[in-house]
């Protein structure tokens, strides 16, 4: 073991044991996990579990952006909060929770929201990056910019009792080869109803993507997994390729002059209840 | 001949909040276009717009046999007897 | 909102109230949720994410059965356990967490190990029982005491990589009907490396799987969620009806007399290691 | 004739690793007790009592078509060109 540098010692070894046992990780994948910056978009309820099983893995730098503060109808879902932290802003309560659930872990907050003039500058900094958001407007931005600067996103979703998750990048499609015009949603978005299990499971899916993508295993790229909770419904389906006539894919954005707001305008006009 | 279509994402809401349905066509030669007519005939004038105005909705995906039909030739794509045709409407709730 | 009992009223429909939008949940749903007792037996990879939904979406009563203390090594995936807890029992370590995360709900303790002298008189004040455990003998113990009692059972397994879950009981089959012999496993005990979102994934959907029970909705009954999250294979399998001659749907043990532990003697006699 | 073989909680240790295996037949009937004769085969001799001693090991499920074997008829079961047969080990760990 004398190959442990000087901040990966013992006490890593204590805590990640029973993950190092696994020939897919060892201690080489630790260390690559302990080495990994991971960026998580959004600290509610597809965040929230996703933080908790990235500082348990052991990922040393995690950053988290949000501007929201903690509200007691979050907590049937956003599990890094608590009773006692209402009114606090969420990436602070994560902060609080994960320093004493992991100290080894740093985790760094971005106590306001991605917008378009600081996505690329708070993104470089990080390995992989996490969408963890619940409007359109948001997700372009994330998706551009991690295609943009050539990075891993998991991209996860969930209303009512469905869930999605796929892996952008990659070589794969990005959210615009899928979606090149702005999905119009059926439901309207914050009053939708959401059971908290549904993202709690594409917050750890999201959280198991980005690992593996840390220690060069197979990832979603390409693929998405749908499931309908209600109905008992996990599967696994095949996305179409990169599109040559991709935008973001192309790189023919400029990020920081793009209007999001006016692009996502159909976002949420439906009128239909979501059931 | 028969295809299975299933609705995710809350597209349920424009077919009687009806996650699958089972639809007959007499001609043995059936493509997505055919059964996308058929569905816009099913689907509940109120909601049609959440699935078909020019074209199919934005943020609609569309799987044939849980694979993307850009996969295939989408509109064209030719079907076969029992196949499976998903249409799953994007989340983007968090 | 007149219909609010004593004990359930604004400050419960404030918490709830983006699941109590679900047409399956409403008030009349909610409050089902809030009178059901679930039992947890198993305060480890699996029982640590459970409790946290069950608590989040207001279980009003959670029993925690669990005779260990907290441990560094379970830190990796027990979310519901923080550094400061190491050496503490589980089931206190819990306890404390969740009165902070959600104060409404009750959680008992039962701060020892199952056996078959106990496991009658304690499942007996529950209405669904959750399967949180990592041995073969416990969980023969537990089907058969869940099926005695006609409780609704859950169960969940995960090692490495992979993860099973099903629903016993409810006039499908339960895990003797599948399993009539003890299951020489593959992998010897808690030497076997897991992944921590195997047994979060499992945690969540067994809490799942109760609240869907307990609001009266399909359940795993006869089938099998197999999850490969190393090869991202996520798929539901169908299972056999209950067996006419399986001696624990058949009402034919003995449970305080009958012997687990020689029963399931041929566990982890196996000397491969898991992969 | 074609069957498409996987493993699922551990079992691939007996068959080098491999997750999924593809077995063809020259006969145009298989039943599952081909399918398991030559399974046997191909089993790492040292790690054969983890698949099969005198039956197949308790513990292990199997599943045709991602259906349990003991809704058709078990080792009898008739297969056809192409299907999938899974042989899953029943996790124990928490
Ligand atoms: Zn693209
Ligand atoms: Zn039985």
């Amino acid at each position: 073991l004398n190959q442990i540098d000087n901040d990966f010692g013992y006490e890593h070894i204590n805590r990640y044991k029973r993950q190092m046992i696994l020939s897919e990780i060892g201690l080489t994948g630790q260390k690559q996990i302990h080495q990994a910056k991971v960026l998580i978009v959004g600290a509610g309820g597809i965040g929230a579990p996703a933080i908790y099983y990235l500082a348990g893995a052991g990922v040393g730098t995690i950053g988290l952006v949000d501007g929201d503060s903690v509200d007691v109808s979050n907590l049937h879902r956003q599990i890094i909060h608590n009773n006692d932290r209402q009114g606090m802003n969420k990436c602070e309560s994560a902060k609080k929770q994960i320093n004493q659930f992991n100290p080894l872990v740093n985790v760094i907050t971005y106590k306001h929201h991605l917008s378009s003039q600081n996505a690329i500058d708070i993104f470089q900094n990080y390995d992989v990056i996490l969408d963890a958001t619940d409007n359109p407007a948001t997700r372009y931005l994330i998706n551009d910019t991690a295609i943009y600067l050539n990075k891993p996103l998991v991209s996860g979703s969930s209303v009512g009792w469905e869930g999605q998750i796929t892996v952008y990048g990659m070589q794969g499609p990005c959210y615009r080869c899928l979606f090149p015009q702005c999905p119009k949603t059926v439901q309207n978005c914050n009053e939708a109803g959401v059971f908290g299990v549904m993202p709690g499971l594409i917050g750890l899916i999201e959280a198991l993507q980005a690992i593996k993508i840390i220690i060069g295993q197979q990832s979603l790229s390409q693929k998405m997994i749908l499931i309908d909770g209600l109905r008992d419904v996990y599967k696994v389906v095949k996305l179409r390729g990169q599109q040559k006539d991709c935008i973001a894919c192309q790189k023919q954005i400029k990020i920081n002059e793009y209007d999001y707001a006016s692009f996502a305008q159909t976002i949420c006009s439906s009128s239909v209840p979501f059931r | 001949m028969k295809i299975i279509v299933d609705f995710g994402g809350g597209l349920d809401v424009c077919f009687e909040n009806k996650k699958e349905l089972t639809l007959e066509f007499e001609e043995q030669q059936i493509k997505m276009t055919d059964v996308i007519t058929r569905l816009k005939t099913l689907c509940n004038p109120k909601k049609l717009d959440f699935f078909y105005t020019q074209q199919l909705r934005p943020g609609i995906l569309v799987l044939i046999n849980d694979a993307d039909w850009e996969l295939e030739d989408k509109e064209e794509a030719q079907l076969q007897h029992n196949d499976r045709v998903s249409f799953i409407s994007t989340l983007h709730g968090g």
